[in-house]
C-alpha cells in the first residue's frame, strides 16, 4: 500500500483533443497522498480539462493513469467518486429551487426506502457548514437566495461533504473574499492532514505560496515543470506560465484626477444598498472593497440600471441635473458599462461566437440603418481578439467552448469596444490568468489614463490595492469608508469592512 | 331530485353538440324562439359542447343537470352509445328523456332496458336523396369520391352510408373515401390531392358543407369547376349561394330550425299527457338551384 | 426550527392563494346561478375531476423536469381503446383488459421517453408526434367506432367510500403520494435538479436520462390509469380526451407550476384542476354561451398566472423581482 | 477567409439536409401513386402552403425569441371573421376590410406580447389564454356562423405572376424578408440574443421587452396577412385554424428551429412547411385512411427532428455533444 508520500494518482501521456484542437499534450503528473499540489497556468492551459479528465467528466483521447496503483480509466463522474475521486467545479453547478442543505448532499441524501430523512440531512450540513465557518447560513434556505460568494462556499461544502482521497478544487477562490478564503484553506489543511490528496487550480499566487506544497506549471496543454513550493518565487512561477518575462508591477497611478464623471448621491436600491454617496472622477480608479453580501455588486447594478433604485440620484459629469437611468440600455446611452460578475449567466450568449458576443453591444456602429455590415462586425472582432488575446480556434468558435478565463475576456472586449466613459468592472479578474490580469491592469490604467472613469469591484484586495487611486469599503449595505491611495492598508479596509456592527463612520471625500 | 321549479312551470335543458357549429346554432336559435313564444309554457335551458367529439364534456353537462334537477332533457348526443348509461341515470331520476339529431343506438338501448323516444331526421336517407340526385347527371363507372366527417361521427357515419347507398344503386364507382375532419382546409387538402390522382373524377360527395365549401376551392384550384360536382349536407347559408350559382350541385335540409323545437313540443307532450314515448322522423329535403329559386 | 418558521408560511400562501381563487369563483357562481351550492353539485364536480387530475399529476413531474407531454389525451384515448376492444369485442376477463390498459399507458410513455432521452430531443416536439401516432392507433384499434364497456366497469364507477365514488378517492391518493415523493423522496429532488439545471445534475451524478424515462413513463401510466375512469364513464370511444392535453397543462400552470422546469407542487395542481372544474360547471350552469365560455376561460387562465407572479413575488420579498 | 471556410458548409448542409427529406418524400409519394409528379400537384401545394407558411414564419421569430405563440390559429380565424363580416354583413370597402382584418391580428399580437412582457409570464400559457379568448371573440363575431367571402375576394387567389399565384409569391416574399431581417438586421441579432440568455441581453442594453413585444406583435400581425389568403380560400368559418397551432409549430421545428430559443432560420421552416405539406397532399393521394394518415404524420414528426439532431451533431465535428 502506499505511504503518506507515495503517488496517490499517476497520469502519463494523456492528450484530449476538441475537434481540431489539441488542448493536452502527452501530460504527465503525480500527486501524492496528504499533499496540495498546484495546477497553474495561462487561460486556455489546458488546466481544467485535465481536471475534468481526473474526474470523469471528459474522456481523454490517450495515455493511462493510474490510481492507488490501479489502472485508472474513470467512465464518468460518479465512476470517479466511487474510486474516491472527487472535483469542486469552476462553474457554479447549483440548484436554485433545491435547498443549501439538498445542494450539499444531492448526490447521497441520507434515506430509507428513498425517502429522504430530512432530520438527518439537516443536522448534517449544519455540522458541515459550521466545520467551514458558514454558520450564519440556513441550511433549508433555497440556493436561488444566496451571493455568489455564498453560493461558492456551497459548491465548496458539496465537495467536502463526502469521504474521499483525491480532491480537485478548480479556482474555489475565485469570488472568495480573504475571510472565507481563510476558512477554506483550514479546511484543506485538515484534509491534508487526513492523508487526501489535493489538486488545486487557482490564479491567486499568493494562495498558491501559502497553501500549495508542490506545483506544476501547465503551458498550452503541456507540461513545463513541477516543483516543490519553497523552490519557487512567484515570479519565477508566472514567468513559466507565460513563458516569458513580465512586468507585473502595475504602472504606478499618478492619481490625475480630472473633472467629476459620476456623482451618485443617497443611493439606495432593495434592501441592501442603503445610502451610498461618492463622486467618481475622469481618469480616476475607484475600488468598491467588502465582504461577501456587503452590497457591492447590487450598488453597480443600480447605478447601471440593471436593478431599480427605490431612492437616490445619479449626477454624469458636473452638472446640477441628475440623470434618470432606468435600465441598462438607459446607462450605456449615458456611456456607462458594466462588466457583470456572472459571465455566463449575464454576460455571454455561450451558444453564440466569439465575434457575435463582442457584436451584441456594439451593433449600432457596425450597422447603417439598422443593417449590419459583416465586414465591419468580423474586423471589430478580430481586433478584440487581438488585443484581448482571447485564445480561440476561429472567431465563430461559440463562446461554451472556450476556457473560464476566456469566456471572461470576451466580456470585456465587447464592452471595451463600445468606447464608454464610465467602466464599471464587477470582479473582472474573476478566473483570469495572472499574465491578462496584468494585461487587463494595463488596460485599466490606459483607460484612465484616456480620462475614463473605472469603477472596480473585487475580492481580491492586493488587487484593488494595486490598481485603484481610491477605495470605498462597504459594509452591510452601507458606505463604511473611503480610502485615498495613500492612506490604505488591508488591516484599515478590512476593519471597515467589518465594521457594520460598530457605528458607521465616514470619510467621504479623505482622498487628495 | 328536486321536481319542478319554482313557478311550476316545466322545466327543460336542451343538450346540444357544439354550439359554435353552424347547424347546432341553427337548432339553438330555433328552440329559443320557441321558447320566448310559449314562455308561459315552459323554462328553457340550452348547453353545449366545447367541440362535435367532446363526449365526456356532455355527459358531465348532463350529470350536472341532473343533480340540479329538471324535468326533461332534449339531448343531441355527441355520440350514439357512449351517452346512453347517462340517459338512463337521467330516466331512473325520474326525467324525460327525448333523443334529437343524432340516432341513440337501438341495440344499445334494449339490451339497457330502457326506451329513449327519437326526434330527428334520417341522415342516411337525406345522403341518399342527394346521392340520387347526383347520380341522375352522372353515367354508371363515373369516378366518384367521398369525404368523411371525423371518423366515428355518427352522422358522418349515417351520411357516408348514404351516400355508398346511392353510389352502388347507380353503379358509380367510388375510387377515394378520406376524412376531411368537418374542415374546410383539411378536405380541401384532400379534394385536390385525389382530384390530381384521378383525373377522370366526376363528383365529390361531402359529408357537411364546411368541407363542400373545402371542395368547392380545391376544384376551383384545379380548374376544374366545370366537370366535377360537388355535393354537400347540411343547407348552411354560405353554401345556398354556391347552389344557387351551380358551384355546388346539391346539398341536404335537416330543418335544423325546428329539430330542436320538435323535440321539446314532443318533450312537453309527454310531460303533459305521460304517453308512451314513440320514435318521431323529422323531414329531409334536398336543396338544389331548383329549389331554392 | 428555522425550518418552521421560513417553510411552512410559503406553503401556506400557496395552498391559500389558490384557496381564495377557488372561493372566489364558487361565491361568483353562487351568487349567479340558482342551485350552485348544493351538495349534488359538488358530487357532480368530484366525479368529474378524478381522470383530469390523474394526468395532471403526471404532467406535473413532466413539467418539473422541463418537459411537457402533449401525448396525453390521445395516449388515454389508446390505453381506453384497448380495454374497450378487449372487454367488447374479445370478451376478455376484466383483470387482464385492466393490466392491458395500463400497459398501453406504460408503454407509450416509455417510447416518449425514450426518444427524448435516446436522442436528447425536446419533448415538445416528440410528444406532439406522438399525440398523433396514438391517435390514429386509437382509431384503428377501435375501427373508428364507440366500443360500449359501462356494464363491465360499473365496479369502477359504482363503489363509493363515505360517499366519495372510487375515482375520486384514487386521484385523492395518487395526489398525495405523488407530493409526497416529489417532496420528501430522493428520486424528487432529482426531478427537481433535472428540471432546473440537466448539466450540472449530470454532474451531480444524477442518472438524468433514467429520471427522465421514468418521469414519461409515470406520465404514461397515469393516462392508463385516467383511462379506466375515463372509459368506464365515457365508454371508449376514439375521439375521447382530444384537445385534453392544454387542458391539463392549463390546469396544472395555474397550479403554479412553471413550464420553465424546477418548481412545481402536486397538491397546487389539484387545485388547478378544481379551478378549471369549477369554472367550466359554473359557466354551463350559468347558461353562457360558447363564446362567452371561450373568453372567460381564456381571461382565467391568463389572470391565474397573472395572479401567480404576485404571489411569488410577494414570497421573495426584496428580492429584485427583474431577475 | 477563416468564417466563409467555415460558415458556408453549414447553410448547405442544413438547406441540404431538408431538401434532401423533403426529396425522399417525394420520391416515396411518385413511386407510391399514379399521379404524384404533375403540374397540379404541385400547383395545389403552391396553392395550399402560403397561409401555413406565413404564419410559421411569424412562429419562427417567436420560437427564437424562446417564446411559443398558441394562438395563432385562433387569431387567424379572428381576423378573418372581422374581413368576413366587414365584407358580407356590412358591405364596408374592400380596403378598409383589409386594414381592419390586418388591425385584429395586430392587436391580438401586441396583446399577448403586453402581457408576457409586463408580467414576464411564459408565452405558452398567455397564447393559450389568447387561443380561447380569440376563439371566443369569433365565434362572437361570426354569430357562428360561416361567411360567403370568396366573390369579394377573387383578386386575391386570382392574381397570378408567371403561373404563381399571389398568395404564393407573398410567402414567398415574406420568408426572405424575415430572414434577412432575422440574420442581417440589428433587430434580427438582438431576437437571437434575447432568445439565448435574456439576462445577458438586458445587460448589453438591449430593450428585451420591446423586442418580445414586437416580435409578437409581428407574429400576430401575419396571423392577420394568413387570414386575408385562408378566408379568401375557405370563406370565414368561424372554426378555421383549429389545430393549425400545433401544424405550424411542427412545421418550424421540422425546419430545426429550437423550442429553446435563440436558433432558427426561417428559409429552413419553409422547407419545413414543405415536408408537413407534401407529406399532407402525398397521403391523401395514396388514398390512405385518417389512422394511417395519423400514424405516419407522427412518425415523420419524429423522424425529422432525430434527423436533425444529426445534423447538427454533424455540423459541430468533434465538440463534445454531451457538453
Ligand atoms: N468543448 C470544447 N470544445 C472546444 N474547445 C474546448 C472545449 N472545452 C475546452 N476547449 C478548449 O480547450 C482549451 C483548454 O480549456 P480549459 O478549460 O482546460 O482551460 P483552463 O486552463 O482551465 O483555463 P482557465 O484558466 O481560463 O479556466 C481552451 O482553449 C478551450 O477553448
Ligand atoms: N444575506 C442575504 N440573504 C439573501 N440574499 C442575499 C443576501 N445577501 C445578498 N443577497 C443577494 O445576493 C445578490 C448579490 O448580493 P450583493 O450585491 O450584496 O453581493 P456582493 O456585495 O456583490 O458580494 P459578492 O458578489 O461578493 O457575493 C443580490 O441579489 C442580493 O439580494
Ligand atoms: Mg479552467
Ligand atoms: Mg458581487
Amino acid at each position: 500500500m502506499i505511504g503518506s508520500a507515495g503517488a496517490i494518482l499517476s497520469v502519463r501521456r494523456i492528450c484530449k483533443t476538441f475537434g481540431p484542437v489539441r488542448v493536452l499534450h502527452d501530460v504527465d503528473f503525480d500527486l501524492n497522498a496528504g499533499a496540495v499540489h498546484a495546477l497553474v497556468g495561462e487561460n486556455g492551459a489546458g488546466k481544467t480539462t485535465l481536471a475534468r479528465i481526473i474526474a470523469g467528466t471528459h474522456r481523454d483521447d490517450g495515455g493511462g493513469m493510474t490510481l492507488n496503483g490501479q489502472s485508472y480509466r474513470p467512465a464518468g463522474r460518479t465512476d470517479a467518486q466511487r474510486r474516491g475521486v472527487r472535483m469542486v467545479m469552476q462553474e457554479l453547478n447549483l440548484f436554485p429551487t433545491l435547498t443549501v442543505a439538498e445542494n450539499i448532499f444531492l448526490e447521497d441524501l441520507p434515506r430509507r426506502f428513498g425517502v429522504i430523512n430530512y432530520r438527518l440531512l439537516h443536522r448534517r450540513a449544519e455540522e458541515l457548514m459550521a466545520a467551514i465557518g458558514l454558520r450564519d447560513l440556513a441550511v433549508d434556505e433555497p440556493v436561488g437566495n444566496l451571493t455568489v460568494g455564498s453560493r461558492q462556499m456551497v459548491e465548496i461544502a458539496a465537495g467536502l461533504s463526502q469521504d474521499c482521497r483525491l480532491l480537485i478544487l478548480d479556482e474555489p477562490t475565485a469570488s472568495l473574499t480573504d475571510r472565507e478564503t481563510c476558512l477554506l484553506f483550514d479546511q484543506i489543511r485538515r484534509l491534508r492532514a487526513r492523508g487526501v490528496a489535493m489538486l488545486y487550480i487557482s490564479h491567486r499566487m499568493q494562495e498558491i505560496k501559502q497553501i500549495a506544497d508542490t506545483v506544476t506549471v501547465l503551458r498550452d496543454g503541456r507540461i513545463i515543470s513541477t516543483h516543490a513550493i519553497d523552490t519557487l518565487t512567484v515570479e519565477e512561477i508566472v514567468n513559466r506560465m507565460v513563458g516569458r518575462e513580465i512586468s507585473h508591477a502595475p504602472a504606478a497611478r499618478t492619481a490625475a484626477k480630472g473633472r467629476v464623471a459620476l456623482r451618485v448621491e443617497n443611493l439606495c436600491a432593495g434592501p441592501r444598498v442603503q445610502n451610498i454617496s461618492f463622486d467618481l472622477h475622469k481618469g480616476e480608479v475607484l475600488g468598491l472593497a467588502g465582504l461577501i453580501g456587503a452590497g457591492r455588486t447590487e450598488t453597480v447594478r443600480a447605478i447601471f440600471g440593471a436593478d431599480r433604485l427605490t431612492s437616490g440620484r445619479i449626477y454624469l459629469g458636473e452638472t446640477a441635473k441628475h440623470v434618470r437611468i432606468r435600465s441598462p440600455r438607459d446607462a450605456i446611452a449615458h456611456g456607462i458599462a458594466l462588466i457583470p460578475e456572472d459571465r455566463k449567466e449575464q454576460g455571454l450568449f455561450l451558444p453564440l461566437g466569439v465575434d457575435r458576443n463582442i457584436a451584441v453591444p456594439n451593433l449600432s456602429r457596425l450597422s447603417c440603418a439598422g443593417i449590419i455590415s459583416p465586414a465591419a462586425e468580423r474586423t471589430l472582432a478580430r481586433r478584440h481578439i487581438d488585443t484581448g488575446a482571447i485564445k480561440c480556434a476561429a472567431p465563430d468558435q461559440p463562446a461554451e467552448t472556450l476556457s473560464g478565463g476566456n469566456q471572461q475576456k470576451v466580456v470585456i472586449a465587447k464592452w471595451l469596444a463600445r468606447d464608454c466613459d464610465v467602466l464599471i468592472f464587477d470582479e473582472p479578474t474573476r478566473g483570469i490568468d495572472v499574465g491578462a490580469k496584468f494585461e487587463i491592469y494595463a488596460m485599466m490604467a490606459d483607460l484612465a489614463a484616456r480620462g475614463k472613469a473605472l469603477i472596480v469591484v473585487s475580492s481580491d484586495l492586493r488587487e484593488l490595492m494595486a490598481i485603484c487611486d481610491r477605495i470605498a469599503v462597504l459594509s452591510d449595505g452601507c458606505l463604511a469608508a473611503t480610502f485615498s491611495r495613500n492612506a490604505f492598508s488591508e488591516q484599515t479596509i478590512n476593519a471597515a469592512a467589518f465594521s457594520r456592527h460598530t457605528a458607521t463612520f465616514r470619510t467621504q471625500g479623505a482622498a487628495g | 331530485t328536486k321536481r319542478g321549479s319554482q313557478d311550476g312551470k316545466p322545466r327543460i335543458a336542451l343538450v346540444m353538440k357544439s354550439l359554435a357549429n353552424e347547424f347546432f346554432k341553427t337548432m339553438e336559435e330555433g328552440a329559443r324562439g320557441h321558447h320566448a313564444e310559449h314562455k308561459d309554457l315552459y323554462n328553457l335551458k340550452v348547453v353545449g359542447i366545447r367541440n362535435e367529439e367532446d363526449v365526456a364534456q356532455q355527459v358531465d353537462l348532463i350529470e350536472t343537470i341532473i343533480a340540479q334537477g329538471t324535468d326533461a332533457i332534449v339531448i343531441a348526443p355527441a355520440d350514439s352509445e357512449a351517452l346512453i348509461p347517462v340517459c338512463k341515470k337521467a330516466m331512473a331520476a325520474g326525467i324525460v328523456v327525448i333523443n334529437i339529431d343524432n340516432k341513440l343506438d337501438r341495440a344499445r338501448l334494449e339490451r339497457e332496458g330502457i326506451q329513449i323516444p327519437f326526434v330527428g331526421p334520417d341522415n342516411r336517407k337525406g345522403a341518399k336523396l342527394a346521392g340520387d340526385y347526383l347520380a341522375a347527371k352522372l353515367k354508371a363507372g363515373d369516378e366518384v369520391a367521398i369525404i368523411e366527417g371525423v371518423p366515428n361521427a355518427f352522422n358522418g357515419i349515417q351520411r357516408k352510408a348514404g351516400f355508398q347507398d346511392a353510389i352502388a344503386a347507380a353503379g358509380l364507382n367510388l375510387v377515394s373515401s378520406q376524412s376531411g375532419n368537418w374542415e374546410t382546409a383539411k378536405a380541401a387538402e384532400c379534394v385536390s390531392a385525389i382530384a390530381t390522382e384521378y383525373p377522370g373524377l366526376k363528383a365529390v360527395l361531402c359529408a357537411n358543407d364546411s368541407m363542400a365549401l373545402g371542395a368547392v376551392d380545391a376544384l376551383k384550384t384545379a380548374g376544374r369547376t366545370d366537370t366535377v360536382y360537388i355535393v354537400g349536407f347540411d343547407n348552411i347559408e354560405a353554401v345556398q349561394k354556391l347552389v344557387k350559382n351551380g358551384k355546388v350541385l346539391c346539398t341536404v335540409d335537416q330543418h335544423g330550425d325546428q329539430l330542436a323545437v320538435y323535440g321539446i313540443e314532443y318533450a312537453l307532450d309527454i310531460l303533459n299527457t305521460k304517453a308512451a314515448p314513440a320514435d318521431k322522423e323529422t323531414p329531409v329535403d334536398l336543396v338544389t338551384a331548383e329549389t331554392l329559386k | 426550527m428555522n425550518n418552521s418558521h421560513r417553510r411552512i408560511p410559503a406553503w401556506l400562501t400557496d395552498y391559500l392563494g389558490m384557496a381564495g381563487a377557488l372561493g372566489l369563483l364558487l361565491l361568483i357562481f353562487g351568487l349567479s346561478t340558482e342551485n350552485f351550492f348544493s351538495a349534488a353539485t359538488f358530487g357532480t364536480i368530484a366525479n368529474q375531476i378524478p381522470d383530469t387530475t390523474i394526468m395532471a399529476v403526471g404532467m406535473t413531474w413532466v413539467l418539473i423536469i422541463a418537459g411537457i407531454d402533449l401525448s396525453v389525451g390521445s395516449v388515454m384515448a389508446l390505453s381506453g381503446a384497448v380495454l374497450g376492444v378487449a372487454l367488447a369485442r374479445f370478451g376478455i376477463p376484466l383483470p387482464v383488459a385492466v393490466v392491458a390498459c395500463l400497459l398501453v399507458g406504460l408503454l407509450c410513455g416509455l417510447a416518449s421517453g425514450l426518444i427524448v432521452v435516446a436522442w436528447s430531443l425536446p419533448s415538445f416536439i416528440v410528444t406532439l408526434g406522438m399525440m398523433e401516432i396514438a391517435r390514429g392507433a386509437t382509431y384503428l384499434v377501435t375501427q373508428s367506432r364507440t366500443l360500449y364497456v359501462s356494464d363491465r366497469l360499473e365496479m369502477i364507477t359504482d363503489t363509493t367510500l363515505l360517499g366519495l365514488s372510487a375515482p375520486f378517492l384514487l386521484a385523492v391518493l395518487i395526489v398525495l403520494v405523488a407530493q409526497f415523493v416529489l417532496s420528501m423522496t430522493v428520486f424528487g429532488r432529482h426531478m427537481v435538479a433535472v428540471g432546473t439545471n440537466e448539466t450540472a445534475a449530470r454532474l451531480s451524478g444524477i442518472a438524468v436520462r433514467r429520471v427522465r424515462l421514468a418521469v414519461f413513463a409515470v406520465s404514461g401510466l397515469l393516462c392508463g390509469v385516467a383511462a379506466l375512469i375515463n372509459t368506464a364513464r365515457y365508454q371508449a370511444n376514439p375521439n375521447n380526451g382530444i384537445g385534453m392535453e392544454l387542458q391539463v397543462i392549463a390546469a396544472v400552470v395555474i397550479g403554479g407550476t412553471s413550464l420553465m422546469g424546477g418548481r412545481g407542487s402536486v397538491v397546487s395542481t389539484f387545485f388547478g384542476v378544481l379551478i378549471i372544474k369549477v369554472l367550466g360547471t359554473g359557466l354551463a350552469q350559468t347558461g353562457a354561451q360558447e363564446p362567452t365560455k371561450r373568453l372567460v376561460t381564456g381571461c382565467v387562465i391568463i389572470a391565474a398566472v397573472v395572479l401567480d407572479y404576485y404571489r411569488r413575488r410577494l414570497r421573495k420579498t426584496g428580492t429584485e423581482a427583474a431577475q
